[in-house]
């Protein structure tokens, strides 16, 4: 069981902490300007908004990896009085991947959605206002400002879903809305409570007080927070909100929904998890419970993305099916295979926002051009779109786990974890999963080869050109997520010196 | 605990309890804004109490808390309202359709596009 | 013996507030509600100038000007809505 | 024994009208109880010694929410069917399940809190020592500008999202949805306006001014603010508009933008980010919020991109 964290580094050189706030305050910045009308503002916006964060983050990584984690004290008040900012080898994970992501995602909307004229006027703010609202989350230390982060990510999230306008798309954003306020009430129910059984909000201070306080009272505080937390991430059998909501919304949005907001609330599970809650607190039952849901989605996600007749719909459930590998780590957390399973668990975090990603911008290439994503209609893709369709394979093979991609590399740590620790219904809960994203990403594939049944094919002329440039996007995160398997060792071992636990005192 | 805040607490929890209640069972989308507006009550109202508000000035801290997220919850209502104008517009109904169990299961075949 | 007749007073005018309270929910008609809600607003301020001298906290006679300023504001929402049907019911 | 008495005629109101928010048949009834619910929450605050929230519940809890809601219902009468008196349950085999389950979570809850003990050393007790740092006397101010500075201004970023989200979704400009101009003008309705939206203006300049060391501040100020630009609205005298102007979009993201950049600018001279350098950059960051915040909160309630005078 992971060990509290101790008393954390201090602020490195003030190089550091400026590359933090810039990584936030650049898209809010952008978004403010983006609100002005006109194509200068806006451009201005997007580009200074969301260009210099790989540059800055470079600067944060390498402080990361030479120095440990560091604390950033906002207004210079120490944590239990102010806010801090927190940054450590998961955080800066996450960062990353918003800003390739983010960026990538961004590139691609250009063309749909161009700056400052109709709606893109409507988009890039909000656009700019959620990347950054889930920078701050990744960075902040505070269990209030967590919540004040979730409420931005999901009402900058749900517009963006109904920016696609369809019938569809507005009922689902309904759904999420509902649903993401509820989890945001429980969450800050169990915030309540946990501030007044330990007189901190801050997320690694309130463990001191967590094991001085009555039994009735945390486990209460944390069943709140999870099962809040739960909702917002569409672990099973609370994520009926996703997958329409991350069908119908549009192209760019759906990959960053996938690939990224989910990924808010398993990320606070893991902090929650594995860094307030002290080991003499946390129960063992609580996390093979979570390891449960996540099997369950896995297996529940996989059936049903093998169901669907929609390219989206599929890939909507396999995000449902894919977070379940986040969870399943969480048992380990005590056993000596806890290093790899962490390194497993964060490479799939990672792996799986790049393919994802990749297949949402393919199959939105897809949709455009065909003008249907139903898999019936996309019969000879490897002649209409051969580039789209290379994207949605190759993102294809490191969803399924297949060497040399990066899913490959999470799976195969993830088995040896399992194997190691001695957890056989885990190891049989992965090779079931393997096999169904197997299955679906196959399905996929067949219906685009298929090339018979030439009354059932819709006419050519339907189908329209790409701007060469969307087409790249998506081949480009596609790349990265098999690259992902070539030399990783540096990365694993940045990601394993953020093992939770691991830290002791300075 | 003073007898002021034991029915302070109490009163929190109700009002929770009957805002998931409401939000659970209706099928009216403005009353389940209701609710949900209700069970934030209910929380802030919680915030307070265990703040120390029975005996004099609580804690300031959950005051600000709840002062934030009193302008959430409006900034969260106002969009949602807007959202619910524009699903009327489409669909014609300011109603939930069907319930959320049966829905989840037949959007898993459902393609309405 | 003042406070004792502070908190008296209080307690009256809440009572009153619950008796207002069954007039806007039995309405039936919008004049009922519309007149309740008007005297929920004048009873809302005197609870406030009570609970000020009975708390000890000066500053809830600033949310009394408040309430009164806001007072006439939802009257005027209020007029603004059209009576259908829907309200008498 | 009075003063329990008096707690308890408050909390079985607030029960009550939460009850009857959930259980009245009509919505229209169920709006107007929650409007009530919304008051008699202020006065709770007020008998829990947080003057601070009753102004807040009184200004935005009760008054814009509960305009906002109104207006919204008269819309939904105006362009759809009317379904507001149907059935209210979603499925009735399901209320009784959920409802015990409800319960039960109010027993844990309510059981939970009273078992909590009195932590000493809580953050807030370490404001309430260090508040002389910051500059104001009241301890919330203290919080929301001083200490916890950064939750304000991501709230802030939150009501700019709102009302990015309900541009985003308002899909044509329907003029016409504002209540106010179809009814003949009532005579005494322009010698109200010129009496209550000056006095909006004053009150809202007065609380935003006591906030350094009484209850009040940018946020209450901002909603009495926009209290009196609702009212406008309402009589008609201002309308909505397809497009926000220049100077509208100036003002919904001037307190996000101030406040950002003049954390950005004592970081850069060399200080910690987001400390406000005094007390006259405190008063400028509330100004810029609470103009914000008002012109926000009416955009919101016209839900229209942006306003102009009516002709």
């Amino acid at each position: 069981m992971a060990t509290p964290l101790q008393t954390p580094l201090q602020t490195h050189s003030t190089m550091t902490s400026e590359a933090l706030v810039a990584v936030i305050f650049l898209p809010l910045l952008g978004a403010c300007a983006a609100v002005m009308p006109g194509r200068f503002p806006a451009r201005l916006g997007i580009v200074a908004g969301l260009l210099p964060l790989p540059g800055l983050l470079v600067a944060v990584t390498l402080a990361v990896w030479h120095d440990g984690p560091a604390w950033l004290e906002l207004g210079g008040w120490a944590a239990p009085l102010g806010i801090r900012l927190f940054v450590d080898p998961l955080a800066v994970l996450m960062l990353w991947m918003v800003a390739i992501i983010g960026g990538i995602a961004a590139a691609h909307a250009w063309f749909d959605f161009p700056p400052g004229t109709g709606t893109g006027q409507k988009f890039w703010p909000l656009w700019l206002l959620l990347i950054s609202a889930m920078n701050a989350l990744f960075l902040s230390a505070d269990l209030f400002n967590l919540y004040v982060c979730l409420e931005l990510v999901t009402l900058t999230a749900i517009p963006l879903i109904a920016l696609a306008g369809s019938k569809t798309a507005i009922r689902a954003s309904m759904r999420y809305l509902l649903l993401a306020l509820l989890a945001s009430l429980l969450y800050l129910l169990g915030v309540a409570l946990l501030y007044n059984a330990t007189g901190t909000l801050d997320l690694y201070l309130v463990s001191d007080g967590l094991g001085a306080a009555p039994p009735m009272v945390v486990t209460t505080a944390l069943a709140l927070i999870s099962l809040g937390l739960l909702l917002k991430g569409a672990v099973f059998p609370l994520h009926i909100w996703l997958p329409q909501a991350h069908a119908s919304a549009p192209g760019p949005v759906s990959a960053v929904l996938s690939a990224l907001v989910v990924k808010t609330a398993i990320y606070l599970l893991y902090r929650l998890w594995l860094w307030s809650v002290p080991a003499t607190v946390a129960a063992e039952g609580a996390l093979t419970l979570l390891a449960v849901l996540g099997a369950g989605a896995l297996l529940y996600g996989g059936v049903l993305a093998l169901l669907q007749e929609r390219l989206k719909l599929v890939i909507a459930y396999s995000t449902v099916a894919q977070l379940g590998y986040l969870l399943l780590i969480l048992p380990m957390a005590s056993s000596s295979a806890w290093p790899i399973a962490w390194q497993g668990g964060t490479y799939q975090l990672l792996s799986h926002g790049l393919a994802k990603a990749a297949m949402f911008l393919a199959a939105a290439n897809i949709l455009h051009g065909l003008g249907s994503d139903r898999l019936s209609d996309l019969q000879r893709l490897d002649q209409r779109q051969p580039l789209s369709l290379f994207a949605l394979a190759m993102a294809g093979v490191s969803i399924m786990g297949l060497p040399p991609s990066g899913g490959f590399l999470a799976k195969w740590l993830l088995l040896e974890a399992t194997w190691r620790s001695g957890q056989w219904w885990l190891l049989a809960v992965l090779v079931a999963g393997s096999l169904l994203a197997a299955a679906y990403v196959f399905r996929i594939l067949a219906a685009t080869l298929r090339r018979d049944d030439p009354t059932e094919a819709r006419p050519a002329a339907e189908t329209r050109s790409i701007p060469a440039a969307q087409t790249a996007c998506a081949l480009l995160l596609a790349l990265l997520a098999l690259a992902a398997g070539f030399a990783a060792a540096p990365l694993l071992e940045f990601i394993e010196a953020g093992t939770p636990g691991t830290w002791s005192s300075p | 605990m003073n007898p002021t805040a034991v029915i302070y607490v109490l009163t929190a929890a109700a009002i929770f309890g009957i805002g998931l209640y409401g939000l659970l069972v209706s099928r009216q989308i403005l009353r389940q804004l209701l609710t949900i507006n209700l069970m934030g009550g209910g929380i802030f109202l919680l915030l307070i109490t265990l703040g120390g508000g029975a005996e004099g000035p609580p804690d300031p801290v959950p005051q600000a808390m709840v002062l934030t997220g009193i302008v959430i919850a409006v900034s969260a209502t106002a969009f949602a309202l807007a959202l619910l104008l524009r699903w009327q517009e489409l669909s014609g109904s300011s109603e939930v359709d069907g319930d959320a169990v049966t829905d989840a299961v037949t959007d898993a075949l459902d393609d309405d596009e | 013996m003042m406070d004792w007749v502070l908190s008296a007073t209080a307690l009256v005018l809440l009572l009153n507030l619950g008796v207002g309270m069954i007039r806007v929910y039995r309405g039936p008609t919008p004049a009922d509600r519309m007149l309740a809600a008007l005297l929920f607003g004048t009873t809302t301020v005197a609870v406030l100038l009570v609970l000020a001298d009975w708390v000890g906290l000066p500053a809830l006679r600033d949310v009394a000007l408040l309430f009164v300023m806001l007072a006439a504001i939802i009257s005027v929402a209020f007029a603004g809505l059209p009576t259908t049907d829907e309200e008498e019911r | 024994m009075i003063g329990l008495a008096i707690d308890s005629v408050l909390a079985l109101g607030i029960v009550w009208m939460a009850l009857q928010t959930v259980r009245s048949d009509s919505l229209f009834q169920a709006m107007l109880m929650f409007i009530v619910f919304g008051l008699l929450m202020s006065l709770a605050w007020a008998r829990l010694h947080a003057p601070d929230l009753a102004l807040a519940e009184a200004a935005i809890g009760a008054g814009i929410t509960g305009a906002l809601l109104l207006v919204t219902w008269r819309r939904l009468q105006v362009h759809g069917p009317d379904d507001s008196n149907g059935p209210r349950l979603m499925t009735r085999w399901l209320a009784l399940p959920i409802a015990c389950a409800s319960a039960l979570l109010v027993i844990i809850i309510g059981w939970t809190a009273l078992q909590l003990p009195a932590v000493p050393g809580t953050a807030g007790e370490l404001t309430l020592q260090r508040l002389e740092d910051i500059g104001v006397s009241n301890p919330v101010t203290g919080v929301l500008l001083g200490f916890r500075a950064y939750d304000t201004l991501m709230e802030m970023a939150v009501l700019l999202a709102a009302w990015l989200g309900a541009r985003a979704v308002a899909t044509e400009f329907r003029p016409g949805v504002l209540p106010g101009p179809a009814h003949a003008e009532v005579p005494l309705v322009g010698a109200l306006l010129s009496l209550v939206v000056p006095i909006s203006i004053l009150v809202a300049v007065y609380l935003l001014q006591a906030g350094g060391s009484a209850p009040g501040g940018a946020f209450q100020g901002g909603a009495v603010l926009a209290a009196g630009g609702v009212l406008l609205c309402l009589t008609g005298r201002l309308e909505a508009a397809a497009q926000a102007s220049a100077l509208e979009r100036v003002g919904v993201i001037l307190g996000l933008a101030v406040f950002s950049l003049t954390g950005l600018i004592v970081m850069a001279t060399g200080g910690p980010m987001l400390a406000l350098p005094g007390v006259w950059a405190i008063y400028l960051v509330e100004t810029a919020l609470l103009l914000s915040i008002a012109l926000t909160l009416v955009l919101l309630f016209a839900a229209a991109p942006g306003l102009r005078r009516a002709p």
